[in-house]
């Protein structure tokens, strides 16, 4: 084992794909000699080349569009959207062609791509630069969905990500990207399917994804020495969810509380709270609770910031309420 | 490199039997037999015929919405076709996919779309992965005036210049989209080929419905396409001789207008020009006899089958796990 | 009292809207002499003028954006998204404009736009023509979301809808326009944030929407004779949902159906599931079940698509088995 | 019309303020002060002023994330744009907004945009509106060479043009779109201007760094559009003589190229332009040292102010509704 940051072990899974798979190339804003907007794909250009690195004009649109011609073409592309927020201009591409291809096209073809993009706020942004949409793509047929929380599984479900031969939205986040956390030593892979139990616990279940999960970890240390003992899954998987995992733990502790940043109307907390309400209402002792964002956009100011985004007190105050239940 | 008769009654042949094909189409719907909705290219059969024999059959296409023409010019299966359109699982996508979302891998067409200009970086995308694999194929991509107009175009223009990708933009310029004329859609005149420029992509504007015009100039540009000269575009002004989908009534333009450009009509002129070059009024009968013959020798076989069951329906929408590679 | 098409009834609004307010534009693809691919806006354009109805050009991004513009200096666009499916190309306005202006422009200006589209499937139109997207503006903040069922609801809520000074995604149906209802003679207005309890029931509790509510009536009709007598909530508005109307119907009943035309994961059904789950734990006597499309591309055969999209059967299932719950 | 020294001092003036108010950001960022990111226009102060100078103030301005100057060239209040950057209830959007969001409905201000293009639509609505409302304001639309190549670019211009909208584009041309040079970004040389001939709108290069030429170019395009003339777009060549936002270093330029450039600075040439103009040395020094003391006394000031509660946090995203209208 060694410890890397979140962002080195995405460089890593991405410089070991590009160099083992020829047909694996990056596309994406700003990925050349700058490395990205937040440095991930440092040096690949240099060790890669322009052949592989494929550094584009600002068109969100077209260039998943391109990364999706060029994966049923047979390469591996490996999109990036520079901030989550500009998803939206790779929604009808993603959901359109990406997510349905296989499918309408008689499964001829297959688009084995990712897009990469880092969700959540990094502090300051603003409106437009600080969302977590995984909502967004939990409703799209044809696409998986991760948004791993630790540079363990950033680096193995990268890589597990670009051999899939399916489209696969890889959720960053920036606040994860300068942590730093073990990873094991050689190559690995990760399953793209299965949440991660974090920490075991007995009284009540933490379900949380990205940056959150960090968030969640430290709410269970804090109040362990009262002796409230929390149990925190990861989701890790948002498409599809890990159900196997997420109704043993609720089956288990009998008092769920869904954490994300994500808005909190709309969110994938709320689909988690469904399937655990139609499969798990025997199993509970208490009503399922979501914490998330407020339903505002996110501000500039970083106070203010703070408000809206789901706080680790937000939690505690949440695990508060659920205990009172009867 | 000229045409010879033979190829050229082929041309015919083939446009023809696309003719025959939609208006097949066009009964199956008033008799009920088909859902959904279809575009038909009635009248815009020469470009299709010119683009797709101009270039070599292992060069890939990427469709639109008004895509049969493109799909028999390729010679695909006429009876998978029409199958895929009555939503047969014989069908080129087991009925997944019908009119707007065919594919044939095995003929090298990367499927007609639903999304007007969503083809466009879709077909881009195709030519950088040739770039990548050092083929010597290219690809064409067909688009409409209207889908011009989307920002898709103008991103993949430029992508498609800076990144020297083999790729052909062909836009079939009908005059209008859905029911919005030209003038009205594309500005400073109604014509998209000098859009190019503002890319540096070679560009022409020609009559689209000469389909040996279309073949010279298809071939041509194929060529430096292929050696490497990079993108360019072919603008060729045809006219959808149809409603805009299924029967609808036309009420954005003039049934004199209509009638002028019946004139123009490539099935009407090109047997003419056909005599001219010397072919016999008999091989010309034959060659449009056989299209039809053709069509509805497909359309019987495929009313026949059967659709797909549930397993078809909710089947496939993830490909299986790739075993390691 | 009339009977009118649920079309006339988009048209009406429109019409009335139009004549009253000088500042209420139209603005779509299509919509001139045309009068829209479904016929809505029928008459307009002679009525009013290009002056009042901008045809535009096929730019579902920039047309979006145009409506904000507009909005923004007090006008009051109606956009029209002509299948929604193409809304996808639509977002990144919607989300990251007209959703947020009001807010992070410290409430100097409102966008009082109306996003039209017609949602959900016609039968053989296939993967990129039937798609219900409900869900894609659910987890917007600062967007409000509506979805009649009935030609009186759309006409009341249409007019609501141009008046507020709230931007308004308000998704219409194309297997709703050719029904009939009946509408109120003269002017009347409907609250944007209501649901309708569209007919009373003691047994269990049918939450729908758009298309599926007229299912649901159907259903609940055809199992009265057996006994079964099932309450149908029409949700009307899915941002807000109105919860004390929700939740009012499921402690009556205990028990809960969720139809929608929507995919069944990541859907609005999901957030009325997880709202129930954190709200009303205590009266459900049964978990709480959704109804949805599979998660599946919308084949464009007609025998494939009544599998993947949700039938009456389906729901006649699920009262089935929400019944033998013991 | 010829502009006054008092105006050109004026200008030099509002230049000096935008410079002044880019390095305090820098140095509230080096202290920690400054929360998120910001894009400074360091060198680009010239054709903020010149645009923004050469409309009336009734003109509406839609402006893009490198946006401080031109909320400077405005004119709006430098204390109540520093309050807003520094997250303050003071600022124009009570600290929501940010470099990125901010808006003064009082000074025409359509507002700055994070989304890269996304403000070009905003702004042809907008014109749209004033066509409508018959109005004679016109809208000023600013934006990058990288913006140029968003979908929106292309059809927005095309619908403007189609609309004889109200409208000026205008394009500052800094060479780099983040890191991304305009020769590998924008097709066909770097140049956005030649882009417009595609939809017929007429169009200019410019040297953006001459105050005194984007001005009058600025007017006589304006008067154009004001008087029905339908949209033009300026491109006004510029560079940013700092990194794309905070500090970043630069990696994909040389510094001898920025040396370069430092020497077309328009802070550094336009004062020895103004003693050419006869203006005084002491003139351009009170120009200066007041523009910078009002930043000064504007930070001090916004520094002092609270940021909003968790009120303002959380209200204000739905509009009261209309109570009828
Ligand atoms: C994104 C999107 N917008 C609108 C439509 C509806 N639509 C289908 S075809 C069409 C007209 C296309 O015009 P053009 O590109 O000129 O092709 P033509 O139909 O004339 O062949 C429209 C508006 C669509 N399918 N997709
Ligand atoms: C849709 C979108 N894509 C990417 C970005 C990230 N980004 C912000 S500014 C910028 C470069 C813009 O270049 P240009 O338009 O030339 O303006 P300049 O920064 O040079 O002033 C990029 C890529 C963004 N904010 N929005
Ligand atoms: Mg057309
Ligand atoms: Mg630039």
């Amino acid at each position: 084992m060694r410890e890397v940051f979140y962002s080195k072990a995405v460089n890593e899974a991405l410089d070991e794909e590009l160099s083992r798979d020829s047909s694996v190339i990056m596309i994406g804003e700003d990925i050349g000699c700058y490395g990205g907007a937040f440095g991930v794909s440092k040096g690949l250009w240099e060790k890669y080349g322009a052949e592989r690195i494929w550094e584009t004009p600002i068109s969100e649109g077209s260039i998943t569009g391109i990364a999706v011609g060029a994966a049923m073409m047979g390469m591996k592309p490996v999109l990036e959207i520079m901030f989550m927020d500009f998803v939206a201009l790779a929604l009808d591409q993603m959901m359109n062609s990406a997510g349905k291809l296989h499918y309408m096209y008689g499964e001829q073809v297959t688009v084995p791509m990712v897009l990469r993009t880092p969700g959540g706020a990094k502090g300051g942004y603003g409106p437009s630069h600080s969302q977590m949409l995984s909502n967004l793509f939990v409703g799209i047929p044809g696409l998986k969905v991760v948004a791993p929380s630790t540079p363990k599984q950033v680096k193995g479900l990268l890589k597990s990500a670009i051999r899939d031969p399916n489209p696969v939205v890889f959720i960053e986040n920036k606040r994860l990207y300068p942590q730093k956390g073990e990873i094991p030593e050689g190559e690995y892979l990760l399953p793209l399917d299965k949440a991660e139990v974090l920490s075991e616990g007995t009284d009540i279940t933490l379900i949380s994804y990205s940056s959150m999960t960090p968030v969640c970890l430290a709410v269970k240390n804090a109040l362990q020495p009262h002796g409230i003992n929390l149990e925190v899954v990861d989701l890790v998987s948002l498409q599809p969810l890990d159900t196997d995992t997420i109704f043993a733990s609720v089956r288990k502790t009998g008092r769920v509380i869904i954490v994300e940043e994500a808005c909190l109307t709309g969110g994938v907390a709320g689909e988690v709270s469904a399937l655990i309400a139609e499969h798990c209402l025997d199993s509970l002792e208490a009503p399922v609770i979501r914490v998330g964002a407020a339903d505002a956009p996110i501000p500039s100011s970083l106070d203010l910031e703070k408000f809206v985004l789901p706080q680790a007190d937000d939690i505690v105050q949440a695990v508060k309420r659920i205990r009172e239940w009867a | 490199m000229q045409l010879s008769t033979d190829q050229l009654l082929d041309f015919y042949h083939l446009m023809v039997k696309i003719r025959s094909f939609e208006e097949t189409l066009g009964s199956l719907f008033s008799k009920g037999l088909l859902g959904g909705t279809s575009h038909f290219c009635i009248g815009q059969e020469a470009s299709a015929v010119g683009v797709v024999q101009g270039v070599r059959d292992t060069d890939w296409l990427v469709s639109n919405h008004r895509g049969h023409g493109h799909l028999l010019a390729r010679r695909l299966n006429v009876y998978r076709v029409m199958a895929e359109l009555l939503g047969r699982e014989t069908g080129y996508c087991f009925g997944r996919g019908g009119s707007q979302h065919m594919c044939s891998m095995d003929e090298h067409f990367l499927g007609t779309n639903g999304i007007t200009g969503g083809g466009i970086p879709i077909a881009a995308g195709a030519a950088l992965a040739l770039k990548c694999q050092k083929s010597d194929s290219i690809v064409v991509v067909f688009f409409g005036d209207g889908a011009s107009n989307q920002g898709t175009f103008h991103e993949t223009l430029n992508i498609a210049s800076l990144w020297k990708l083999p790729i052909m933009f062909v836009c079939e310029n009908n005059l209008y989209g859905m029911s919005n004329p030209v003038k009205r859609s594309v500005a400073g005149g109604g014509k998209v080929a000098p859009r190019a420029a503002g890319y540096a992509i070679p560009a022409q504007t020609l009559e689209g419905r000469d389909v040996e015009l279309v073949w010279k100039a298809t071939r041509e540009a194929a060529e430096r396409i292929r050696n490497g000269g990079g993108p360019e575009l072919l603008e060729l002004m045809t006219y959808r001789l149809c409603g805009h989908s299924k029967s609808e009534p036309r009420v954005y333009r003039t049934r004199e207008e209509e009638d002028q450009m019946a004139k123009l009509d490539p099935l009407a002129t090109f047997p003419k020009r056909l005599l001219e070059l010397g072919c016999t009024q008999e091989q010309i009968d034959d060659a449009a006899n056989s299209a039809r013959k053709m069509v509805e020798d497909a359309t019987q076989k495929a009313l026949q089958d059967e659709p797909g069951d549930r397993h078809v329906a909710l089947s496939g929408v993830f490909a299986e796990e790739e075993v390691s590679k």
